[in-house]
């Protein structure tokens, strides 16, 4: 009977379904510009999704996923401009690619702890704009001057949606399915595995978790999820560039997973919003404090978030002791004499 | 022949800053755990810091020091305000201290000093040189700082009381305070003390890359990897590691690679170094038992 | 009591929001063991920490020699004498033993005078001067029990908190160590507040003793005088 | 709480051997840099029993464990289980073959309740089919719901029922030791490995791990090799014991016997009692 | 619905790097947000006052794209403005040219930006890379026929269209000269010393030093603590004697060769030319904060200029389509800080809006120009 109170966060399907028919209505009432910023906040919050995957789950920070955003968008660039695949088939392959390589990068990096994995990350996110560059790719990749894509135009002659509200509508569709295939990961065995190895490694290995493997595994799971994201965005855009993919893109998603908290779903969708928004919101208030404002948020959140989820997390445990225990019980319990008889 | 000993020599002056940098991480790391990402543009403040002395009239070691203390001032400061208040936060929160300073930082010089580029000159450019252009005296300069460094920061580790008490603290805080250590004095010490190094690493800089809110991004990957590379709780490791990086990167980049892809070709062998040793090349071994 | 080196009064302590200790009275004589015992998560090493001011928020009164120390840093309290070896041992992983009791001592000043302590650990437990280079993380778990006991005897304190000293310790190794102690008690007046799930041995070191449950002091007197107690029989001796 | 104890893989699989040593230890011999932890070892234990290892501080005790459960490597002799040689197995694969174990310092999931440090456990029980629960098939479905049961019921054995919910790092010593208890039996395990379980305990806990303990032997047929330093444990429960110093095994027999040993007594015990 | 501004005002859209790595660069948006301030105050254009809506867009193209679309979906500008960066200018170009928004005079030179038949709607205003590096072909052609040319280049469009044209227009005139060492770097790069000492090895006579202002004053530094004394020649880009030249160091940068169109900021040359004397007392009086040396500051309020003179030839009808007509045929015009002589210049099938040069050399404390 507790059991299901644990694992099955029946309100967190609330709130994804709640979630996904809100973004659904937006798609019918914004067009434009709305419908584009909408659709780059899915897609952030998607990408945010994938770091917090790896950090949340398995432990390992990265301050390289912008290149696995880079790379996902440039896959799909590279699919749609040689005409090898339309658009919206072009997101699943290049989350394959993101994936593959993202476990193959996995494979050596997850021998690295701390500063030493942050660290050979970032050399990822560097060098990854430096090869795209590079003359021996630049037939695929277009150089410096990156890939300008046709837009995407609401296919099958349909005339009641714009082609705006077609792009957020794909958007939304691949972002709930990844969504909802992470959240079946995390919930099954493979969960179990990653935060095994999360929080202890030795007790991981001793219950049978093949902790290299599934580190890796995380890795490649979690650059596929950004990897989606960057090809979602190819096509939002039309357009990729190396200089799109910097090192600052990767700390953005970092600091996303630091807003969002470890494992919150919804955390997903308030960092993308505050990363999309934020900058605008600055600049309105002042362009040259911009950075300084920007930065002094960030602090503040940092203090403010935990204290939020502390609490969000307390009234959690409030709860679920309620609908669990038959009578309230002192939660910690001492085993008195009598109690063990 | 001339040319490939240019190419070293210029290496090994780039490789010094590097540590220096490096050291300042390795000084933090060793305090704290921790490594800042913001140090590097710390590092540039502190240096605008001298400039802004410099301008005012002040003699060139006048403002050095100014600046220094300065630096020592916003490590305290850094971590008495940004730092303490997490100490059992996850990584995370502390990494997004650590990028909300390096924007703050940044955009603050760029607020008050702007955005152009100044040059800040040597005060070791009158030593002349060596060799036709092989070291400046500026090179000589740097190098004899960066071993001064090195050897003042081992020293100081090996044989003092709050070396120790510094290395206890960042292992178990809890137990250090039990012994009697103040952990947060210590801390904020060993903040402090990288905030005064990264000045110095600045100030060796800025003659060469100038004075801008920028001018640290390019270099500061560098003494990140240098820390890295050497082993992150290993001052003499830092140094290796710098040095590795600025020789080797000149040389592969004019005889092997091309330029192109030089920062991607040293990223590339250190880690494959790290997935060799992976706790770079004189780091402490990492100590786990069950 | 009124030669009593520490006093507790009413004390309450919290992690969080949990409330652990409710009104807690204790007192360690001077020159004198007290031992608590009490059930697994009855509040003992919470109590410890209140006194040292670790990871706990208190409210009440603590005094030692009669100077009120609720409130002070960790650091100052361990300054004024008081040691602490805690639960889980808390070993300075990275450093070698050597280092470990010199931290211990690092309050202190006077190189011969610790040299000449490190040595005398040494002699207390040999296993730990074969080891003196190793970094301590690497021992055993025993041997890092030895670590952070000499680690708070390195400190010189007036008053000795144990949080289960026997923890993980051979029989052989226990009794020496009650005997040390013991004997340190008895040599050099040093007070001793001893958490000890070994009753048996802990009345028996102990004049005093109280018995925490449920954050709540449910028994005092006189060692003597528990191990004649029925409750504490059942309990804690098994007899 | 019956269903935990009877459906036990192990005693199935188990019977047909019983009457060959599920362990068997040969020449076992491990160093550290310069210093043997470990030097010609050997013991074996027959399936159903418990073996107590006991010895001073420092003897190797912990060290053997962790070459059974294969996190160090053994630099001479041989370990056998159930027929299989343990050498070429790597750290992961020793739990499906039905060694479960539980650490001197207490090794959870601190940040996770207690009821899905259980759950962990039973993550061999899931057989590798994460595409089933990853698609939520038939058979995903199934695991689900056995893992289920399982879990309470070992919550229930283990009296871990009312703090199911709470973050195992706010538990107090005593209840972490039960948790970790609980998800080794999680793994269905042929033998089961406790370093030190007593530590830390009073005395009326410690009864009730002696029963604990003898139930996992009679009710569920494993094998229990135990680590104490509290002889009254070791002396009522083991059914064999065997002694190390400084790496070697010097005595073994009953507990009675081993007791007596006066090299045993000199080097562990202590004086006499 | 594009483009349809309320009546009375005229609205422009820009994206700037007011953050990040460029900053220095935003300070042709500032100039240019206070000269339409002016130009409002002195009662508009034709009536109209124009509101020029300047964008942050930290140097990032992603970010360049997501601000270009509000202001052409949301604010409905009617044109883009004087957006900075070659990159961030690439990434809207197809857009804005979809949707048939005049994107006008990009503070950018890569030839993509001048090319009617592929991108109707955009014009550069700067002179093309290539058209610069011809002249500095020409230039080396006529002075040191024969010469080896050693080149340091920008990893980027910049520096690659740059050094392409180079050493094509070589070939075109026949010439002798030739590129004999090219080394790139990434603008990521914390030092280009290892570079120039590569160059330096190969004892060229013509060092074309195509970089950003950042690394020409680190080369310029460098160079001169070698031997190494060759003809060296810097960009348009980085030829500004307050910010650059100054901080390498007067004497270290005596005999650069560059070239521009334009007057030189703070050059007491100009002190009683028109158009500059117009300047300065635009910034005394609208931007006093601002600097009389930075020559930022004087070809931002240039450009606006330029784009007052196109709006006001609009007339009443301020749509996309007359602003790009007008935008394409310009004749002839004069600008405050073209050098006399050097004109605008625009035609349907030519989009390069500036293709005059002056040559020049610095002599230690100004620029002078070539015989
Ligand atoms: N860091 C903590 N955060 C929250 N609660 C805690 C923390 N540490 C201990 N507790 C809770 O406080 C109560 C008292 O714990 P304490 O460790 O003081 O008990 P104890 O008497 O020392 O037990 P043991 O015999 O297990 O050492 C327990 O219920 C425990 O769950
Ligand atoms: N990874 C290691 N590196 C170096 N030395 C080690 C390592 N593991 C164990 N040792 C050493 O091997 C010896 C045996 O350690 P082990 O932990 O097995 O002892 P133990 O018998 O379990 O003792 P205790 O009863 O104190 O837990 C100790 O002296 C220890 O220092
Ligand atoms: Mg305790
Ligand atoms: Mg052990």
């Amino acid at each position: 009977m507790t059991a299901l109170v644990d694992r099955v966060p029946g309100r967190g399907t609330t709130v994804a379904l709640a979630a996904i028919g809100l973004a659904l209505l937006l798609v019918f009432l914004v067009h434009g510009y709305w419908a584009f910023k909408l659709a780059t906040v899915v897609i952030l919050a998607l990408a945010v999704r994938g770091l917090q995957l790896l950090i949340g789950s398995s432990g390992q920070i990265s301050l390289g996923h912008g290149a696995f955003f880079g790379l996902g968008a440039y896959a799909s660039g590279v699919f749609m401009s040689q005409a090898w695949l339309t658009p919206y088939l072009s997101v699943p392959v290049a989350a394959l690619v993101c994936g593959v390589l993202g476990f193959l990068f996995g494979l050596p990096a997850v021998r690295l702890a701390g500063p030493y994995l942050a660290l050979a990350t970032f050399a990822l996110s560097l060098a990854f704009p430096q090869l795209l560059k590079h003359p021996l790719f630049e037939d695929w990749t277009g150089g410096v001057s990156g890939l300008s894509l046709d837009p995407v135009t609401v296919p099958f002659g349909i005339t009641w949606l714009h082609d705006d509200q077609w792009a957020l509508l794909m958007t939304i569709v691949w972002a709930a399915i990844v969504y909802t295939a992470l959240h079946r990961l995390v919930c099954g065995p493979t969960g179990l595995a990653w935060i095994s190895l999360r929080d202890h490694p030795t007790a991981a290995t001793a219950v049978g978790v093949d902790v290299r493997r599934w580190k890796a595994i995380a890795f490649g799971v979690s650059a596929a999820t950004v990897g989606a994201a960057g090809a979602l965005n190819t096509v939002l855009t039309g357009f990729v560039s190396p200089d799109s993919f910097t090192v600052f893109l990767s700390l953005s998603l970092l600091v996303g997973v630091a807003i969002s908290g470890p494992t919150s779903i919804l955390g997903t969708g308030v960092a993308a919003v505050f990363l999309s928004f934020a900058p605008d919101v600055m600049e309105k208030v002042s362009r040259e404090l911009t950075g300084v404002l920007y930065g002094a948020v960030m602090l503040a959140i940092v203090f403010v978030v935990p204290a939020l989820n502390q609490w969000r997390r307390r009234s959690a445990l409030k709860r679920r002791a309620d609908t669990a225990a038959p009578a309230p019980v002192p939660v910690p319990v001492a085993a008195t004499p009598e109690q063990a008889r | 022949m001339m040319e490939f000993a240019q190419q070293v020599a210029a290496g090994f002056v780039n490789g010094c800053i590097y540590a220096m940098l490096a050291l300042s991480l390795v000084m933090i790391y060793r305090a704290t755990h921790h490594v800042n990402f913001a140090q590097g543009e710390m590092a540039m403040f502190s240096t605008f810091i001298a400039w802004a002395l410099v301008e005012a009239g002040a003699p060139y070691w006048a403002a050095a020091a100014g600046a220094i203390a300065f630096g020592f001032a916003m490590g305290a400061v850094v971590e008495r305000v940004a730092l303490r208040p997490l100490h059992d936060s996850p990584a995370l929160a502390v990494v997004t201290v650590f990028v909300a300073l390096m924007i703050i930082v940044q955009s603050a010089a760029g607020l008050i000093f702007g955005h152009e580029t100044y040059s800040l000159d040597s005060p070791f450019a009158s030593w002349g040189g060596v060799g036709q252009g092989l070291l400046s005296g500026h090179a000589l300069g740097t190098v004899l700082v960066t071993v001064l460094v090195l050897a003042a920061m081992s020293a100081f580790f090996r044989y003092t009381k709050l070396g120790l008490s510094m290395r206890a603290a960042a292992i178990n805080p809890v137990s250090s305070a039990l012994s009697g250590i103040n952990v947060s004095r210590v801390l904020m010490i060993g903040w402090g003390v990288a905030g005064a190094i990264g000045a110095v690493a600045g100030l060796l800089a800025a003659p060469v890359v100038f004075l801008s809110p920028h001018m640290m991004s390019g270099i500061m990957i560098y003494g990140f990897a240098a820390a890295v590379l050497g082993g992150v709780d290993s001052p003499p490791g830092a140094i290796l590691g710098g040095l590795i990086l600025g020789i080797g990167e000149n040389l592969l980049g004019a005889y092997v690679t091309g330029n192109e892809l030089k920062l991607t070709i040293a990223l590339v062998v250190m880690f494959a170094i790290l997935v060799v040793r992976p706790r770079g090349l004189l780091g402490g071994k990492a100590i786990q038992r069950v | 009591m009124s030669d009593a080196l520490l006093k507790v009064r009413q004390l309450g302590a919290a992690y969080r929001s949990t409330a652990v200790l409710g009104g807690v009275d204790i007192d360690v004589r001077r020159g004198g063991i007290t031992a608590l015992l009490g059930a697994n998560g009855a509040g003992k090493t919470t109590l410890l920490r209140s006194i040292s001011n670790v990871l706990v928020k208190t409210s009440g009164s603590i005094e030692l020699d009669g100077k009120p120390i609720r409130g002070l840093a960790t650091d100052t309290i361990a300054a004024m004498g008081v040691g602490h070896v805690p639960d889980g041992r808390g070993t300075f992983t990275q450093l070698t033993v050597e280092e470990n009791l010199l931290v211990g001592a690092i309050t202190r000043r006077g190189k011969a005078d610790v040299r000449a302590d490190i040595e005398a650990m040494y002699a207390l437990f040999p296993k730990l001067a074969e080891y003196r280079a190793k970094p301590a993380g690497l021992l055993s778990g025993g041997e890092q029990q030895m670590v952070a006991i000499a680690r708070a005897l390195m400190l010189k304190p007036r008053l000795l908190m144990l949080d289960e000293p026997s923890f993980g310790l051979a029989p052989k190794i226990v009794r020496q160590i009650f005997e040390v102690l013991s004997r340190i008690n008895r040599e050099q007046g040093l007070s001793i507040l001893l958490v000890e799930q070994n009753a048996h041995l802990a009345l028996e070191l102990a004049q005093d003793a109280y018995v925490l449950e449920m954050g709540r002091i449910t028994l005092n007197g006189s060692s003597a005088s528990l191990k004649a107690d029925e409750r504490v029989r059942a309990a804690y001796l098994g007899i | 709480m019956g269903a935990v104890l009877d459906t036990g893989a192990a005693v199935t699989d188990a019977a047909p051997r019983a009457s060959e040593p599920l362990l068997r230890v040969e020449g076992l011999g491990i160093r550290f840099g310069g210093v043997c932890a470990l030097q010609d070892v050997s013991f074996s234990v027959m399936p159903g029993m418990v073996c107590g290892i006991i010895g001073p501080n420092g003897a190797g005790k912990t060290t053997l464990f962790n070459c059974l459960s294969r996190i160090n490597d053994l630099h001479e002799g041989r370990i056998h289980f159930n027929g299989r040689d343990l050498r070429g197995i790597g750290a992961h694969q020793v739990a499906a073959l039905g060694i479960a174990r539980t650490f001197q310092n207490v090794a959870l999931f601190d940040r996770q309740s207690v009821r899905k440090n259980v759950e962990t456990g039973c993550y061999l029980g899931f057989g590798g089919r994460h595409f089933a629960s990853l698609f939520m098939t038939r058979q995903g479905r199934r695991d689900r719901a056995e893992i289920d049961t399982r879990v309470d019921e070992l919550l229930e054995f283990a009296r871990l029922r009312d703090v199911a919910h709470v973050l195992v790092a706010d538990l107090p010593f005593g209840v972490r030791k039960r948790v970790e208890l609980a998800r080794a039996l999680a793994m269905r395990p042929r033998l089961l490995l406790l370093d030190e379980p007593a530590a830390g305990l009073n005395h009326e806990e410690m009864e009730e791990l002696l029963g604990w303990i003898r139930q996992i032997r009679d009710r569920m047929g494993v094998a229990v090799l135990l680590i104490e330093h509290h002889m009254s444990l070791v002396m009522r429960v083991c059914d064999q014991v065997v002694v190390l110093e400084f790496g070697r095994d010097i005595a073994s027999g009953t507990p009675q016997e081993v007791a007596a040993n006066p090299e045993v007594i000199r080097a562990y015990l202590g004086g006499d009692e | 619905q594009t483009g349809a501004a309320p009546r009375g005002v005229i609205k422009l859209g820009q994206t700037m790097p007011y953050s990040g790595p460029a900053s220095a660069l935003s300070a042709i948006g500032k100039v240019q947000t206070r000269y339409f301030k002016m130009v409002n105050e002195a009662g508009g254009i034709n009536g109209r006052s124009v509101e020029l809506i300047s964008l942050d867009d930290g140097y990032n193209p992603a970010k360049a794209m997501e601000q270009t679309r509000s202001l052409v979906e949301r604010e409905g500008v009617v044109a883009m403005f004087a957006s900075m960066g070659t990159a961030q200018n690439a990434a809207v170009q197809r857009y804005l040219n979809t949707r048939k928004v005049p994107q006008l005079f990009v503070y950018a030179g890569s030839d993509r930006f001048a090319d009617p038949k592929y991108y109707p709607w955009t014009l550069p205003g700067l002179p093309t890379f290539s058209t610069e590096a011809a002249a500095y072909a020409d230039h080396v052609h006529r002075a040191k026929p024969g010469a080896k040319v050693a080149v340091l280049y920008q990893n980027d469009d910049f520096g690659k269209e740059y050094l392409n044209a180079f050493r094509e227009r070589l070939k075109e005139i026949g010439s002798q000269a030739e590129v004999v060492a090219a080394a790139g770097y990434e603008v990521t790069a914390p030092t280009i010393d290892s570079q120039i000492i590569t160059l330096a090895g190969t004892n060229a006579d013509v060092f074309l030093n195509i970089t950003t202002p950042k690394f020409t004053i680190q080369a310029i530094r460098k160079v001169s603590d070698l031997p190494w004394k060759p003809m060296h020649i810097i960009p348009i880009t980085s030829n500004f004697v307050a910010t650059v030249l100054r901080v390498a160091g007067l004497d270290k940068s005596t005999g650069l060769i560059s070239s521009t169109p334009s007057k030189s900021a703070g050059d007491p040359e100009w002190a009683k030319d028109d158009g500059y004397l117009g300047w300065v007392s635009f910034m005394k009086k609208h931007y006093p904060e601002g600097d009389l040396t930075e020559q930022l500051n004087l070809v931002g309020y240039s450009m606006g200029h330029l784009m007052t003179e196109v709006l006001k030839r609009c007339g009443d009808e301020i749509t996309p389509q007359r602003i790009l007509k007008e935008a394409t045929t310009i004749k002839g015009l004069a600008l405050p800080a073209l050098i006399p002589g050097i004109t605008v210049n625009t035609s349907p099938d030519d989009y390069r809006v500036v293709r005059q040069f002056r040559l020049q050399r610095f002599d230690g404390t100004r620029w002078v120009p070539l015989a």
